[in-house]
């Protein structure tokens, strides 16, 4: 039979967080004997990705994987694809309330622990005490909106944060220009400004370069999700003490390993399904066919970041 | 006055300059950009065969085009608004904000209907405003649809956030996959008001009278043509047009956000002067936005399906509409006398 | 400047403008130290003499020797290097810079990067424009000037070069008699310092009074050169003419009837105040003045375009609102307008879209357009007008110039109107159109049309009017009955009398 | 230098009324708005803007419009962050160099293209806004310039110099007084406002219209590569898919704003800086106000359409001119 053939689609061109994902299929496909190739739009507009899953289906392509640029707006063209017996796959996010139009999600870590964590990563360096700030992406995002949830919850609920007042949220839009606008009227607004936690890539970096130029990275204390190669400065220099991250890696790896697993036949796509992913271990598919590549944040600062490169 | 030692002119013994030789019929026929973005078009299927097996499948392709179709929609009317000598840069802007309109007052509870009756509205108020600010405050269109472009937008944005809106009904969704025959009912719309708008523009008195304004805006005026009157006219078909694309493009996706159709206007600019008309307004034809519309579909899809990078693309369409105006220029230029 | 060589000699120069030649094979010497006058009617070719000689056009045929080498002249720099200035008829100016930068830029010798000294240049600004007595602020910008500074200010300009020839086309059409003065006492300096200059007017006792040679020119041809005391102004003019203005038909006035069109009191701040006459049906009222008078802004006021802030305009005796050209038309108003090629046609389309422009309810009753009328239509006007073309297809560009005003002429007789306003309806025109024009005029006004006719040809007024209305810095000064008329009185009404700021333009 | 300042006055004033009253009536309403640190951002806003915005301004005095500094801007900040990351043994300098002279690059095939074949510059730029972005992607290989790769000096000229104004900010002002000095006391500067006051006259007067224009356009594509830089300096990276991307509307808002006249001719750079303070002075305080950055897009075009309709009243003397009939 002819090889499986997935196509992956990231939210747009030039992006480096969806390299290290392109990277995970492409070394996935290189053991599994699939053929992989990826196109992007040029701007991560809700519809610029429809004409390519189009082309894709038309192509004949078996396996679809995607990271979404709206929630919704591609509802019916992946309703055509699979009606097609294209497999569509969402990785990195996922299509909360559109869970229907999709085969699988692929995510990086359990959402529910994001949120916690990163209070805990500033709390540590603020002694958990103090005015904190969340910079966040739009105010759409769906993950963002988990995660800043739950970080709230916690905030409220955990005893040992008592102390950390959350005095607002500012979003960024994942623009470079309106993050730093946006967090330099944090600093303005709140002179008593203990922490940022941008739990976005974009933001994060931003926040530390806001915090650098204005001097005061012993104030003010930036924790968020960020990569290496975006974060490496600010944490040498010491702007930033520590940022977490999952691997995108991973979840390339881990899509092209069930894309196949499906198509083939050896991995059924259901709740509690159980496989094994060379280099991850055992996987588990969990409702609404949500896979899980790391349970855990990484935690990145001095020790660690010169080990990574993506 | 003295008298003077010569006869006086009589018309028949005076030297008479005639008028010069018309060009020869073949050449009005054949020498004009409808023929050259016909030309591009059988090039461009050509080459997307070539380039990928899958591309020849008509299915496919007008499936495709149903993406780009609701821009072509518009740039028929944005044809018709160029050769009057004027230019609305604020469609897709419009776009947006009215089908966010139409979002934001199905969520508050209004009956579709009603919903797309405000979107309409909407479209007819800014096509009124854009018009306003170039027939009354005299505003070159350039300029002001630039500045309204923005604002819609930003009102747009303003109005939904950047929160996408969906949930409406399934009879009003999915337009696209919607079919008579093979062809989706958004090529149907295509082709249809293509054919209505070339009769307008070719057979009545007011597309006679849109050619001689866009001529000479001047001439026109004193020839008693109310240029005002028409060009607001124009303005106002192009935000009434620019809001069905809007709806379109909401039934197209099951939802609304201020983003969409960003970045259109290039698109409709792109089409018109494909299509060979005159920036300078008065030559032009709804047959060459047509045929440039197609060829957009042809280019974009046979690239897309090719698996060729956007970079390319984005080049591409870059290239070929500086090479198409200065085309169109030249072909106007020669026959210029 | 006697038997010198010459400064400039021209040889065999041609001009064609879209196959429609404007001058034919001049030959011209011009001596250093000289004032040389350019003659002839309008449109007979002297500023396109002009504006080659001063690199502004090319021409066709012919070479041009300065100080006895051939020279290229291709571009307005390009005679400015070699020491050749050029006053243009109609001021140019930038009138966002101030009087003092318009005097000096573009000039040869400037760096491009060298320094502009605002304190020198305003100084030397004020010296020069002190030479010509006009008390101007030289920082304030162009905007906002009379036509007659702006012209001050180019010819302080071609003053501030120190240009070998200067020409000058028709400087004086706008200014004082006591500005003319000051003008000429430079124009002798000049010639002192044994510099060249042009000069053209169609004043012939300015000419008497300046000019060393004159040179006339008719239809694009050189008719001859002369000593200025020569040559009588009987003979210039017959020269210039070339023809008997005495056998322009001469019609009656019996049959004038009714008045059809009465305007009291029309007024357009800056443009013209208080216009008041009447037109009776049948009758051709001339309408004349210098240049720049106001009268065109009169026509465009009655016919809409720009209409007038106050005033009264009745027809067959009732008051009317003419608000746009729409209006007026409605009402059997007509204008042919002076400026063919901006105001008239539509260069790009057919001649019969051109022809049927104005009555678009005749050719399309129920918004189609019905062809075959449309066509009819067309070609009967081409047929009673004697319209020369290939076809009524033809994109009217590629007529001449008389076959487009007449095409022009056709699209108004369709809208059948019972008043005619006729801006310089036969400007650069030929003689044989000419004529024919004039009997048609003479034939629409026997029809019982009522004619405004707006002219700068004396004898074109003179021949056609019953009575002559003049203006004069958008004042009416005179209304001189046929009998009474002569090319002396319509000047002495013409000639501005008050001071030179009361025509000015743009308001600021 | 009198005729000069008499020309541009009232409408400078102007601007400086609105700039003083959006100051004062955002202060009232946030009093922390009126502060050293909101300063300090303001003035960081600025430059990126500023710098851009003179060589758009220049572009506007000459009638034309320039839509492709966007691109430029990407396409200068993606080949000088290159270098440096290619190449980090080489100065800085170099990487400047690079930046400014690719934007200048671009900038003169803009001012090629609208004189040579005669096409107006904004379709012009529109068709190269598209095409200089999509060489962009093809120059970068769609890779980003990360963090890290952006040497330390260079950020540092974001933060700090020896006077304590960050340097940017100082090559901001520097670029916009030699822009004055250049459209002021040099010939060429003048007839680039010739140029634009009346285009047709210009040629009879013997200014070079071509060599004008395109060194004008290539000044813009320079001053956008310098922007590129300055937007690297900031931002610590650059992206191809981000960096640029609807910045051409920003400085037009700006530019339009100060008073620059969008028939050409009348301009002023002093107008501009004031335009870019006021644009830069909404952008910081709307977050400060905590007013949505929904809002941000919707009050550009607002403030475009006031300051042309403001423009079309002064040039017709007034309200009444402007509603005025006729006239064609
Ligand atoms: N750029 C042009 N294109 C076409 N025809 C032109 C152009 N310039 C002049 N003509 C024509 O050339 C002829 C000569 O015009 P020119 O301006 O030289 O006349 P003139 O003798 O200066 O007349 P006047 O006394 O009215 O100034 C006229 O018929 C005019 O219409
Ligand atoms: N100061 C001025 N600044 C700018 N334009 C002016 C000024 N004065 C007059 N004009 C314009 O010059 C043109 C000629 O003036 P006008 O129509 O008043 O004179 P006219 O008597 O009809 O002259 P012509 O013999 O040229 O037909 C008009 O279009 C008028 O608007
Ligand atoms: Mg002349
Ligand atoms: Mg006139």
């Amino acid at each position: 039979a002819d090889p499986v053939s997935i196509v992956y689609i990231p939210k747009n061109t030039g992006n480096p967080y969806f390299d290290s994902i392109i990277k995970g299929f492409e070394d996935g496909c290189k053991t599994l004997g699939c053929d992989f190739t990826t196109v992007a739009p040029a701007s991560a507009e809700a519809t610029s990705q429809i004409p390519f899953v189009t082309a894709q289906i038309q192509r004949g392509v078996n396996v679809v994987a995607i990271s979404p640029n709206s929630p919704d707006a591609l509802n019916q063209v992946f309703d055509r694809a699979r009606g097609k017996g294209t497999i569509i796959l969402s990785v990195n996010s996922d299509m909360p309330g559109n869970e229907a139009h999709r085969d699988a999600a692929i995510l990086p870590v359990d959402f529910t622990k994001t949120g916690p964590s990163q209070v805990e990563l500033l709390g540590k360096q603020i002694g958990y005490e103090g005015e904190i700030a969340i910079l966040s992406a739009t105010t759409d995002a769906p993950d963002q909106n988990v995660w800043i949830a739950a970080m709230k919850e916690t905030l409220e609920k955990d005893p040992k944060y008592a102390k950390m007042k959350l005095v607002t949220i500012a979003y960024g839009d994942d623009d470079p220009q309106k993050s730093t606008t946006e967090t330099e009227a944090l600093l303005a607004n709140y002179p008593n400004l203990k922490g940022i936690i941008s739990p976005t890539t974009v933001g994060v970096a931003a926040a530390a370069q806001v915090v650098e130029t204005a001097k005061k990275a012993d104030k003010v204390k930036v924790v968020g999700l960020g990569t290496p190669n975006q974060m490496r400065r600010f944490i040498e220099n010491g702007t930033v003490e520590a940022f977490q991250l999952w691997s995108p890696y991973n979840q390339g790896l881990l899509a092209a390993n069930f894309a196949v697993g499906v198509k083939n036949g050896s991995i059924k796509n259901e709740a509690g399904t159980v496989f094994e992913v060379p280099g991850l271990g055992k996987v588990t598919v969990e409702k609404d066919s949500v896979i899980k590549t790391q349970a855990d944040l990484t935690t990145f600062d001095k020790s660690n970041i010169a080990d990574f490169n993506f | 006055m003295t008298s003077v030692d010569k006869t006086p002119a009589a018309p028949g013994r005076v030297i008479v300059r005639e008028a010069a030789a018309p060009r020869p019929r073949w050449q009005v026929w054949l020498i004009r950009p409808e023929v050259v973005t016909l030309l591009l078009l059988v090039v461009a299927s050509v080459v997307a065969t070539r380039l990928s097996p899958f591309f020849a499948d008509l299915g496919f392709i007008l499936e495709s085009s149903t993406y780009y179709i609701e821009f072509a929609i518009v740039a028929l009317v944005l044809t018709i608004v160029i050769i009057s000598g004027e230019i609305d840069l604020s469609p897709a802007a419009q776009m947006a904000l009215s089908a966010c309109l139409f979002g934001t007052a199905f969520k508050a509870g209004a009956p579709i209907p009603v919903a797309i009756g405000v979107s309409l509205l909407s479209g007819l108020v800014m096509g009124l405003f854009n018009g306003a600010l170039v027939t009354i405050l005299r505003l070159p269109s350039i300029i002001v649809t630039i500045g309204t472009l923005i604002l819609y937008r930003g009102l747009a944005q303003v109005l939904a956030g950047d929160k996408s809106i969906s949930g409406f009904p399934g009879w009003f969704v999915g337009i696209d996959y919607r079919m008579v025959g093979i062809v989706p009912v958004p090529v149907l719309i295509f082709i249809a008001a293509s054919i209505l708008l070339g009769l307008f523009l070719g057979i009545t008195i007011y597309g006679r009278q849109i050619y001689q304004i866009g001529t000479s805006e001047i001439a026109a005026i004193h020839a008693g043509i109310r240029v005002r009157r028409i060009k607001m006219g124009l303005f106002i078909a192009s935000g009434l047009t620019s809001s069905i694309a809007g709806l379109m493009v909401a039934s197209r996706l099951g939802s609304v956000r201020y983003d969409l159709a960003s970045g259109g206007e290039l698109t409709m600019v792109l089409i018109v002067m494909l299509g060979g008309t005159y920036i300078f307004g008065g030559r032009g034809s709804i047959l060459g936005t047509f045929l440039a519309a197609w060829l957009l579909v042809i280019i974009a899809t046979g690239m897309t399906v090719a698996n060729i990078a956007i970079n390319a693309q984005l080049t591409v369409m870059g290239l070929l509409l500086i090479v198409s105006i200065i085309a169109t220029n030249a072909i106007y230029a020669r026959s210029q006398r | 400047m006697t038997n010198a060589a010459p400064l400039v000699s021209a040889r065999g120069i041609s001009k064609s403008f879209g196959g429609v030649e404007v001058l034919r094979n001049v030959d011209l010497d011009l001596m250093p130290g000289e004032v040389h006058a350019l003659l002839g009617e309008n449109g007979a070719g002297k500023s396109t003499f002009a504006k080659i000689l001063a690199g502004v056009h090319r021409p066709t045929r012919g070479t041009i020797e300065l100080g006895g080498k051939p020279v290229e002249i291709g571009s307005p720099i390009g005679a400015q290097r070699l020491g050749i200035t050029l006053i243009h008829q109609e001021p140019i100016s930038f009138p966002d810079l101030s009087v003092a930068e318009n005097l000096v830029i573009g000039q040869v010798g400037a760096k491009p990067l060298g320094r502009v000294r605002w304190a020198e240049l305003a100084k030397e600004a004020r010296r020069l424009m002190g030479l010509l007595n006009v008390p101007i602020d030289v920082t304030v910008p162009m905007r906002g000037l009379s036509i007659a500074d702006q012209q001050m200010v180019e010819i302080a300009r071609a003053l501030a070069s120190d240009s070998r020839l200067i020409i000058m086309d028709e400087p004086t059409a706008a200014l004082t008699p006591k500005e003319v003065e000051t003008l000429f006492t430079i124009v002798r300096r000049l010639r002192e310092e044994g510099r060249t200059i042009i000069f053209i007017s169609h004043r012939l006792e300015e000419v008497r009074a300046i000019c060393d040679r004159v040179t006339i020119f008719r239809d694009g041809d050189k008719i001859e050169t002369a000593t200025t005391a020569s040559l009588s102004d009987a003979d210039i003019i017959r020269r210039m003419i070339g023809r008997p203005v005495a056998d322009y038909l001469h019609r009656g006035t019996s049959h004038v009837g009714e008045v059809a069109l009465s305007v009291r009191n029309l007024t357009l701040p800056g443009r013209f105040e208080n216009i008041s006459f009447d037109i009776r049906k049948g009758e051709i009222v001339g309408l004349g003045g210098l240049v720049g008078a106001g009268r065109t802004d009169v026509a465009r006021a009655v016919f809409g375009v720009a209409p007038a802030t106050s005033g009264v305009i009745e027809i067959d005796g009732k008051p009317v609102s003419i608000k746009e050209p729409t209006d007026a038309i409605g009402l059997g108003i007509a204008l042919v307008s002076e400026d063919r090629a901006i105001a008239g046609i539509f260069r790009s389309l057919p001649v019969e879209t051109n022809i049927t422009a104005a009555v678009p309810k005749r050719i399309a009753p129920r918004g189609i357009i019905r062809r075959a009328v449309e066509k009819v239509l067309a070609k009967q006007s081409v047929d009673k007008l004697s319209i020369r073309l290939a076809s009524v297809r033809q994109p009217i560009g590629e007529l001449s110039g008389g076959n487009q005003q007449k095409a022009i002429l056709a699209r108004w007789l369709l809208a059948e109107p019972d008043i005619l306003i006729l801006d310089e309806p036969t400007r650069g025109i030929d003689i044989g159109v000419k004529a024919e024009f004039y009997d048609m005029i003479g034939a629409l006004a026997a029809d019982g049309r009522a004619i405004l006719l707006i002219s700068s040809e004396l004898p074109e007024l003179l021949a056609l009017s019953d009575r002559i209305l003049v203006m004069s810095e958008g004042k009416l000064t005179a209304d001189i009955p046929r009998a009474e008329a002569s090319q002396e009185t319509i000047m002495h009404a013409a000639v501005p009398r008050s001071g030179r700021h009361t025509v000015s333009g743009a308001a600021a | 230098m009198n005729a000069v300042a008499r020309l541009f006055r009232a409408r400078e004033a102007g601007i400086l009324v609105m700039l003083v009253l959006f100051v004062a009536v955002v202060s009232l309403i946030q009093p922390r708005f009126f502060s050293v640190e909101t300063l300090r951002i303001v003035l960081l806003a600025v430059p990126l803007i500023l710098v851009a915005a003179m060589g758009q301004m220049m572009v506007l005095v000459a009638r034309h419009v320039d839509l492709s500094i966007g691109s430029i801007l990407g396409f200068s900040a993606i080949a000088a962050g290159m270098i440096f990351r290619d190449h980090p043994e080489l100065p800085l300098a170099v990487g400047f160099a690079v930046g400014v002279l690719s934007g200048a690059a671009l900038g003169f095939v803009n001012g090629l293209v609208v004189t040579v074949f005669k096409l107006p510059s904004i379709i012009v730029t529109l068709g190269t806004l598209s095409l200089y972005r999509g060489l962009l992607f093809i120059l970068s290989g769609s890779k980003q310039i990360d963090p890290n790769d952006i040497p330390e000096p260079l950020i540092r000229m974001a933060q700090t110099s020896p006077i304590d104004i960050p340097w940017i900010v100082i090559i901001a002002f520097a670029v916009a007084f030699a822009t004055w000095l250049f459209l002021t006391y040099s010939q060429i500067g003048r007839q680039i406002y010739a140029i634009g006051s009346n285009p047709v006259a210009a040629p009879l007067r013997g200014i070079r219209v071509m060599p004008v224009t395109i060194l004008v356009f290539t000044l813009s594509g320079a001053l956008a590569g310098l922007a590129g830089l300055i937007y690297a300096a900031r931002f610590g990276y650059v992206n191809p898919g981000i960096t640029g991307v609807g910045f051409e509307f920003t400085v037009i808002a700006a530019v339009v704003i100060g008073g620059v006249s969008i028939n050409g001719g009348a301009g002023s750079v002093l107008g501009t800086v004031l335009g870019v303070l006021l644009l830069g002075s909404v952008q910081v305080a709307l977050p400060i106000l905590g007013v949505s950055g929904f809002w941000q897009n919707a009050i550009y075009g607002g403030i475009i359409l006031i300051a042309l309709v403001i423009d079309r009243t002064v040039r017709q003397g007034g309200l009444r001119g402007l509603l005025a009939r006729g006239g064609a």
